[in-house]
């Protein structure tokens, strides 16, 4: 007992017990099992965002040269300046996702086992897919086809280059609203590029369901514009038309809250009115515009122009009130503001503007613009210009004699549409319904169509038919899962890429996204991939890719705009939007090769709006009457010819199917190639998403005419599927319509991203434009119970 | 088996009874220390806490027993203190033991709980080394730990009066002389236990920005601040009672004179009525002054589980109810009406308590914020009760082998 | 320090939030998270254990459809300024949690901070976090923690800093530039990320900076002034309605 | 319980046993124990201070562009004289052909780390004309390395400078003393 009092007196009096406290704490302080991240030296490499179509400039803190910690926004960028947007913030949890596939792999056992995939190298990888594509192009080439969504960067020209020399015209790109932006355009003006649009310095803006503040194309121009719209003095006036409460909406001055699908109805009220009032710029519509009269058709015949068809009753205010679910007067009030404020515009969109859009609805649009006189050489609207980029090489002819035998498989199945365009969904349905010919062989590149293509379960049902599926994703996505060889492509941070013109932007815009780390994993560049491929397949193929590293292709595509000598570098930040039609741009670069450097230095080139030209159209006006619509057919209706509303009934009765299904985007959560990462799961609010629960919002109304209350599990019914679900009560959503977010639902991935709630696209129905044989996507019949 | 450890001349339960009852209490206490080890190793998930509600089941449980078990210790300032002054008191004598067994369990109960409700117990010393002064947790951190080592003095003797431990003569002789300091440590307590209890009562007071919380007050003290002092010493003996009262009925012996209830009815009657007094004026203060300048209405307060009829248990049915009792000589006579007035006492202060906590903290206080509830794990319950038997063991423990009672022989002769 | 007041002096950094420009994209929430190495778990749909220094409320008219509205208001720390101590700083038992009177920053110190979560529970703002769980990240992304600020343990709070290590590193560079560190200015992570440039940064009490004209325009408010935290951070909003959600019964 | 004896052979044994319990747990605390505590770690070669002394600091320990530390030199700072062996030690045999050679960093351990949570500027210390020696050992004549002890439970050096001296300087030259102006 004295001994142990002694010791613990003694104890005491030695910094023992103090230390050992103290150090117990200390130890607490750094948690030994918490990383330590390395230090050292930060530096910051600039570049530029390819993780959509946007282009802003970025710039990475990369530490000691090999870690990057941070994606911030480059100032001296036009298009985000300085700003950066949620997915980019969080570009470096797709750099070092978990989920990324770090060499390539083959599927053993059946399609779609995680357990089955066996890494295999590079040389067995490319072995073994040159062996299969030569055997294709030996047994007809038109059976190798490539889905991509990459339209805006010179990928896309290097996959119709491999495939045209291949000898197979099915090259698909996931859908856009820039298809049918783009036939519009081409059945309008003549020219096949998507309408743009100044919004920096429109005075009025009427956006007739374009989500420009809810997740769209682009959106940090978008976001640019809004803060030029909110200025202090005179701000500009926002009226949204939509049927959902969306951000847009309220952030809007006015919100029209109106029938899903029924925008177009409303633009040609409004078109009937300043018609009938005279209020439109008749100056620009009688010089300009032909088909606006009643016009002759080239067999002669007396055809109906659009001044007479929007000035029928069809679309009196109470007509369009009756469509549309809005009042007269309040068709009036707007339509009176739009045609007396001097600078309005009409923009239009569908969502996300990932889908295509009705094609008379795009007309209609494009329609009210030349009514009011936006489609001046120097108005709000132009179409996108073009980047004078070298051609590729020009092709010895490899396609042609296949292609009148073997034509592209949508086009195929001979579908009566006048305007064929990239048609997606008729490929798939033509795979799916037993095509003309088997595809053999599907290359998926920077798409996931497995997971975000509106109808999904197509893609699926075709991928069955196809005897290989090789992805060329960077992730383990939904549709790397189910492929058979996963070739992975190094992420957009890692490699070289290009932007080639802002979404919906008037001016020129081109950059070179160089890597801004060496690739951490076992990847390669697709495009890299498709140079080899085309060396050992030889003969053309090789002749018609003959360049050895994408960054030596970009070098060489560069070339055409220093051989054009237009538009110059921005490497201090400016205002892009100030730039009218016809500015003088000086090129402030040297040659081609001075051109890569500074591009690849993070800089970008642009160029001055080139505004619409009519040149290349028959009448040699923007014409509202399209002849090309009618070519070749003895069409007795006058109407196909012009803009006018004409809603596609999506399937299933009315009485059955009491409720409409609308997915919407909001831009917490990334919908698209790129699945939603952490940093952005924590954006997600609590009404969209529960646990592994998915929200479907409705009204109070409509809640309390199903009994159904805030958080109630739901099944969800549609004509395509159903699904469980939980009840969002909001008055955001429209009595009578079921609004169910995109982008969740991913079945691949990891435990940050799997299974959270439900796809919308496999709820959602596709339905064929008739003119452009295009997949619209506007709203799906369903019903709802609580379970 | 224990014989020669019970103290002469009383009766009590045979040992394997005894044992069974310890081993369920240690059941009890192995499972909630099983659920506080698990929370130390994996982190306070496991709790039903979250950002909103930061303080939970541990705190209220704490605030409600140290409540109890200070003001219990409240009877030893009467005794030892006043006792001299008003002789009436020294009637108090007779239960006072059990008074201090009562607020020294309370006590290191609590202290136990404590280390389990902050997320870094190894830095808990830090509220030592690197006080903020201006913390009520600092002095609450600095009363706690002082009174609980004052409870343990006091304690001490308690145990030294075993028949055994007395037999060693150091040791009975040490129990003696630490006897005769005992009225200066009852006085340090009782001065410690106050301002423990007020700086409780300050730690929602002080919270400024919480108007459900936040009081006025005197000098550095919000109003809560003296409310939870006064709280605390009209119900503490209650509480004591209420246990003597227990063992009475459990071991079916008479342990005290009936005197001694009526004597702490009487007490607590009278501070009971003076407490609700200010209570009930503090609340209107704070419905009807503070908090229309906080833009609040006394119904902004209440919502969904945490409704009105907090206020109407706590100040009517548990406050004002048994003051009335209490202070009536007729309620007293009658046994029901008296333990049943102490009862409802205890509950309306342990009430106090949880109100302060967790409602205070449930309420959204910007406008765009929704009410939460809170609903606590088995991870937090466990432990609380495993405190709730250990109060239980310590003071079987004290009963079967210490003199616990001056007047057990006599009673029960 | 607190004891001295802060009327001598002449910096408070503050910020001024434009509810309406404000989308609600969550860019500075996320830019947020990548410059401050704020750990995430599998789910964070719950929402009170999540772990956000920039949250994002969503707020709404209340009314029918289609009058219905939605507003975004991203809340930081609000750096309150109340006299003497900020709610936060004045209940911290162990110093962790302080305001640094020579510029109005309140910090909060990780290793001191013993978990009570006592300055969480004053703090009307909701804008402490607790790690309720051991920090861990998959172990690629461990590479891309941030060396300018020390990744958290389990069992602290944690708050917006308004980005005080990008502060040090500016007062730091003026100091090699030979130019005065007290007038080094800065922008934290969220202002350089916005996309509409809705959030303006900088010293309160700098006439002329940008900041401070819009703490002054009539469209701003702060949230909760009935209480008196006096935050630093200011919303504007030309609309009523958001400005009524700023402080209880305000009609 | 024993029963106690209370003879005097008892109580010498008494005072004795207690006078060994204190003397034991003193040597415990004072001696073994930080021996115990603190592990000896070895730098992977001797780098001679003595040696390089025609260099003042900074031309090695170097300042980067924007202000922050570089700390200790690159191989590649060594490369610009031992690109070749400049002697025969073994020091120099390790330095060429371990890392010169083969490119390699050499994995100092530093003996003033501090932790994560530690926000430090060399700038604006220099500036204030503070001798590198007020924080760090002199080095100057220094042949040979010293081991790094480094405390087992912590993992820090025991020549971290501690918050304490931090704090007083601070407070001696009327710097701040606020949490954020070293802890990130």
């Amino acid at each position: 007992m004295q001994f142990a009092a002694g010791a613990v007196g003694g104890t005491l009096l030695t910094p023992l017990p103090w230390k050992l406290a103290d150090d117990s704490a200390v130890w607490s302080q750094n948690w030994s099992w918490r990383p330590s991240p390395e230090r050292g030296e930060i530096t910051k490499v600039p570049s530029v965002c390819t993780l959509c179509a946007g282009g802003c400039g970025i710039q990475a803190r990369i530490v000691n040269g090999h870690r990057a910690i941070l994606i911030e926004g480059n100032p001296a960028n036009p298009v985000n300046e300085g700003s950066v947007c949620a997915l980019a913030t969080s570009a470096l949890q797709f750099l070092y996702a978990p989920y990324r596939v770090a060499q390539p792999l083959k599927q053993t056992k059946k399609r779609g086992d995680k357990t089955g995939f066996q890494a295999i190298s590079w040389e067995q990888a490319q072995t073994e897919l040159s062996k299969k594509l030569e055997e294709i192009r030996v047994e007809g080439p038109q059976s190798l086809a490539c889905i991509t969504s990459s339209r805006r960067s010179s990928m896309d020209d290097l996959w119709a280059q491999f495939l045209t020399a291949f000898g197979s015209p099915n090259l698909f790109k996931m859908p856009s609203q820039c298809d049918s932006s783009r036939t519009a355009a081409q059945l309008t003006t003549g020219n096949a590029s998507p309408f743009a649009f100044d919004l920096e310095n429109a005075g009025y803006v009427l956006s007739f369901g374009a989500s420009l503040l809810d997740g769209c194309a682009a959106s940090s121009r978008a976001s640019g514009a809004l803060r030029r719209w909110k200025k202090d003095r005179y701000p500009v006036k926002i009226v949204q038309v939509e049927s959902r409460c969306s951000i847009t909406a309220s952030k809007a001055d006015t919100f029209l809250p109106i029938n899903p699908g029924t925008e177009a109805a409303l633009a040609m009220g409004i078109a009937h009115l300043m018609v009938n009032g005279a209020n439109y710029d008749a100056y620009f519509v009688k010089n300009n515009v032909f088909g606006f009269e009643d016009w002759t058709d080239a067999n002669g015949k007396k055809r109906q122009g659009f001044k007479n068809l929007v000035a029928s009753s069809a679309y009196s205010p109470e007509q369009v009130a009756k469509i549309t679910g809005l009042e007269a007067a309040k068709i009036r009030e707007v339509a009176k503001e739009f045609a007396s404020q001097p600078k309005a515009l009409a923009v239009w969109g569908t969502g996300r503007a990932d889908i295509s859009n009705n094609t008379y609805h795009e007309l209609v649009f494009v329609a009210l613009n030349a009514l009011k006189g936006n489609l001046k050489p120097s108005g709000l609207i132009a179409v996108a210009p073009k980047v004078p980029l070298s051609d590729l090489l020009p092709q010895k002819d490899i396609l042609s004699e296949n292609a009148s035998q073997h034509p592209r498989l949508d086009l195929a199945k001979a579908q009566s549409c006048p305007c064929p365009q990239n048609g997606l969904y008729g490929f798939l349905d033509a795979i799916a319904s037993g095509p003309k010919y088997p595809i053999k062989l599907l290359m998926v590149h920077e798409a996931n169509p497995a997971h975000c293509l509106p109808e999904n379960k197509l893609f699926m049902t075709a991928a069955e038919k196809v005897a290989t599926l090789v992805s060329f994703s960077s992730y383990m996505d939904d549709t790397a899962l189910l492929s058979d060889y996963i070739l992975p492509n190094h992420m957009a941070l890692e490699r070289f890429d290009d932007v080639i013109g802002v979404p919906g932007a008037p001016y020129g815009y081109y950059a070179v996204s160089s890597p801004i780390l060496k690739p951490l994993l076992d990847t390669k560049h697709t495009g890299e991939v498709l140079m080899k491929l085309a060396s050992t397949l030889g003969g053309t193929v090789a002749s018609s890719i003959p360049w050895k590293s994408y960054e030596d292709f970009l070098k060489f595509r560069v070339e055409g705009i220093a051989k054009a000598k237009t538009g110059a570098i921005i490497d201090k930040p400016i205002d892009i939007s100030s730039i009218k039609a016809g500015d003088p741009v000086t090129p402030n670069y040297s040659d081609g090769a001075d051109l890569f450097k500074k591009l690849k230095a993070g800089t970008c080139w642009h160029d001055a709006p080139t505004g619409v030209t009519f040149d290349k159209t028959s009448s040699g006006k923007l014409e509202l009457a399209c002849q090309s619509i009618g070519k070749g057919t003895q069409a007795t209706d006058d109407v196909i010819y012009l803009p006018h509303f004409s809603p596609l009934k999506p399937s299933g009765s009315e009485s059955e199917w009491p409720l409409l299904l609308v997915g919407y985007s909001i831009p917490q959560v990334s919908c698209g190639y790129l699945a939603n990462p952490p940093f952005m799961n924590k954006l997600v609010p609590d009404s969209v998403l529960m646990g592994n629960e998915l929200f479907v919002d409705l009204n109070p109304q409509t809640a309390a005419s199903l009994g159904i209350t805030q958080g109630d599990l739901v099944m969800v019914k549609t004509t395509q599927g159903e699904a469980s679900a939980k009840a969002n009560v909001t008055p955001a959503a429209r009595p009578g319509v079921l609004y169910i977010p995109r982008g969740m639902g991913h079945k691949a991935y990891d435990e940050y991203i799997e299974n959270k709630g439900v796809n919308a696209c496999n709820l959602m129905e596709v339905q064929l434009d008739p003119v452009s044989g295009m997949g619209t996507v506007w709203a799906t019949r369903a019903q709802l119970r609580r379970v | 088996m224990d014989r020669i450890l019970i103290p002469d001349g009383v009766k009590r339960c045979s040992f394997p009874i005894f044992s069974l009852w310890i081993l369920v209490l240690l059941g009890v206490i192995g499972w909630g220390v099983a659920a506080g080890a698990a929370v130390l190793i994996k982190a306070m998930n496991l709790t039903g806490l979250n950002d909103w509600f930061g303080f939970g089941a541990y705190i209220t449980a704490d605030l409600a027993i140290i409540a109890l078990g200070a003001g219990a210790f409240f009877s030893g300032f009467l005794y030892y203190g006043l006792s001299k002054f008003f002789p009436a008191l020294k009637e108090l004598g007779k239960i006072i033991n059990l008074a201090v067994v009562v607020g020294f369990v309370c006590y290191t109960g609590a202290l136990a709980v404590l280390l389990l409700e902050i997320g870094q117990p190894l830095r808990g010393w830090f509220g030592y080394w690197h006080a903020n002064v201006h913390s009520m947790l600092t002095e609450v951190i600095f009363c706690i730990t002082c009174y609980a080592i004052v409870l343990v003095i006091e304690y001490v003797p308690l145990i030294l009066e075993n028949r055994k431990v007395s037999e060693s003569k150091p040791l009975s002789l040490l129990g003696h002389s630490m006897h005769d300091v005992m009225a200066i440590f009852a006085l340090t307590g009782t001065f410690l236990s106050f301002f423990h209890q007020g700086s409780l009562g300050g730690v929602a007071g002080v919270c400024f920005a919480r108007p459900y919380a936040f009081r006025e007050g005197l000098f550095i003290w919000p109003w809560t601040f003296f409310l939870f002092i006064l709280s605390a010493i009209s119900s503490g003996p209650a509480f004591t009672a209420l246990i003597c009262k227990a063992m009475e009925t459990v071991t079916r012996k008479k342990l005290v004179d009936r005197t001694v209830y009526e004597l702490i009815g009487k007490i607590e009657g009278g501070l009971l009525s003076f407490y609700i007094i200010l209570k009930i004026a503090d609340t209107a203060n704070w419905a009807f002054n503070m908090s229309p300048r906080f833009g609040l209405k006394l119904t902004d307060y209440y919502w969904g589980p945490y409704g009105i009829w907090l206020l109407v248990a706590e100040v009517g049915i548990c406050g004002v109810l048994p003051a009335l009792i209490l202070i009536s000589p007729k309620g007293r006579k009658s046994s029901f009406l008296l333990f049943g007035a102490f009862l409802l006492d205890i509950i309306g202060v342990s009430l106090n308590r949880f109100v302060m906590t967790i409602p205070a903290i449930a309420q959204p206080v910007m406008p765009f914020d929704q009410w939460k509830i809170y609903i606590p794990s088995i991870y937090e319950v466990a432990p609380v009760l495993a405190m709730l038997a250990y109060c239980m063991l310590i003071i079987s423990l004290s009963y079967r082998y210490m003199p616990l009672f001056p007047r057990e022989t006599e009673l029960n002769r | 320090m607190s004891e001295k007041g802060h009327a001598q002096s002449n910096i408070r950094l503050g910020m001024v939030i434009d509810l309406d420009k404000c989308t609600g994209c969550g860019a500075c929430s996320t830019a947020c998270q990548a410059e401050n190495n704020i750990s995430y778990r599998p789910d964070e749909s719950q929402k009170l254990r999540s772990i956000t220094w920039m949250n994002i409320y969503q707020l709404d008219n209340k009314k029918a459809y289609p009058d219905f509205k939605i507003a975004f208001l991203p809340r930081p720390c609000m750096h309150c300024d109340a006299d003497h101590h900020s709610p936060c700083t004045f209940v911290c038992p162990v110093n962790a949690t302080t305001r640094d009177e020579n510029n109005g920053l309140v910090t909060h110190i990780y290793p001191r901070c013993i978990g009570c979560r006592y300055c969480m529970v004053a703090c009307p703002y909701h804008a402490r976090s607790f790690n309720w769980w051991d920090p861990t990240w998959p172990k690629q992304m461990e590479s891309m923690l941030s060396p300018e600020v020390s990744p958290r343990m389990r069992g602290v709070v944690e708050k917006c800093t308004f980005c005080h290590h990008r502060y040090n590193k500016a007062r730091a560079k003026a100091s090699v530039d030979g130019t005065d560190p007290n007038k080094a200015i800065y922008t934290p992570a969220c202002a350089d990320a916005c996309p509409t440039k809705a959030i303006t940064f900088g010293n309160l009490l700098d006439e002329k900076s940008e900041v401070a004209k819009l703490s002054k325009d009539p469209r701003a408010f702060r949230i909760l002034e009935k209480l008196k935290t006096k935050p630093k951070v200011y919303y504007l909003s030309k609309q009523d309605w958001i400005r009524n959600l700023a402080d209880n019964s305000l009609t | 319980m024993k029963e106690e004896k209370t003879s005097a052979s008892g109580k010498v044994v008494g005072t004795l046993l207690f006078v060994l319990g204190f003397a034991g747990a003193m040597v415990l605390g004072w001696v073994v124990f930080p021996n115990l505590l603190y592990s000896q770690k070895v730098q992977p070669l001797n780098f001679s201070h003595a040696a390089h002394r025609d260099n003042d600091c900074d031309s090695c320990h170097k300042f980067r562009p924007d202000g922050t530390y570089a700390g200790i030199p690159k191989i590649s700072n060594c490369k610009e004289c031992h690109e070749s062996a400049q002697g025969s030690s073994e020091a120099e045999r390790i330095l060429v052909e371990e890392y010169v050679a083969k490119d390699r960093e050499i994995p100092w351990l530093v003996y003033a780390r501090q932790p994560d949570n530690v926000f430090f500027s060399h700038a604006p210390h220099k500036g204030k004309q503070i001798e590198c020696v007020r924080c760090h050992r002199d080095v100057a004549k220094e042949e040979k390395l010293p081991p790094l002890r480094e405390d087992r439970i912590t993992g820090y050096s025991m020549t971290t400078m501690e918050m304490t001296e931090c704090e007083k300087c601070h407070a001696e030259r009327g710097a701040s003393n606020n949490c954020e102006v070293c802890h990130k």
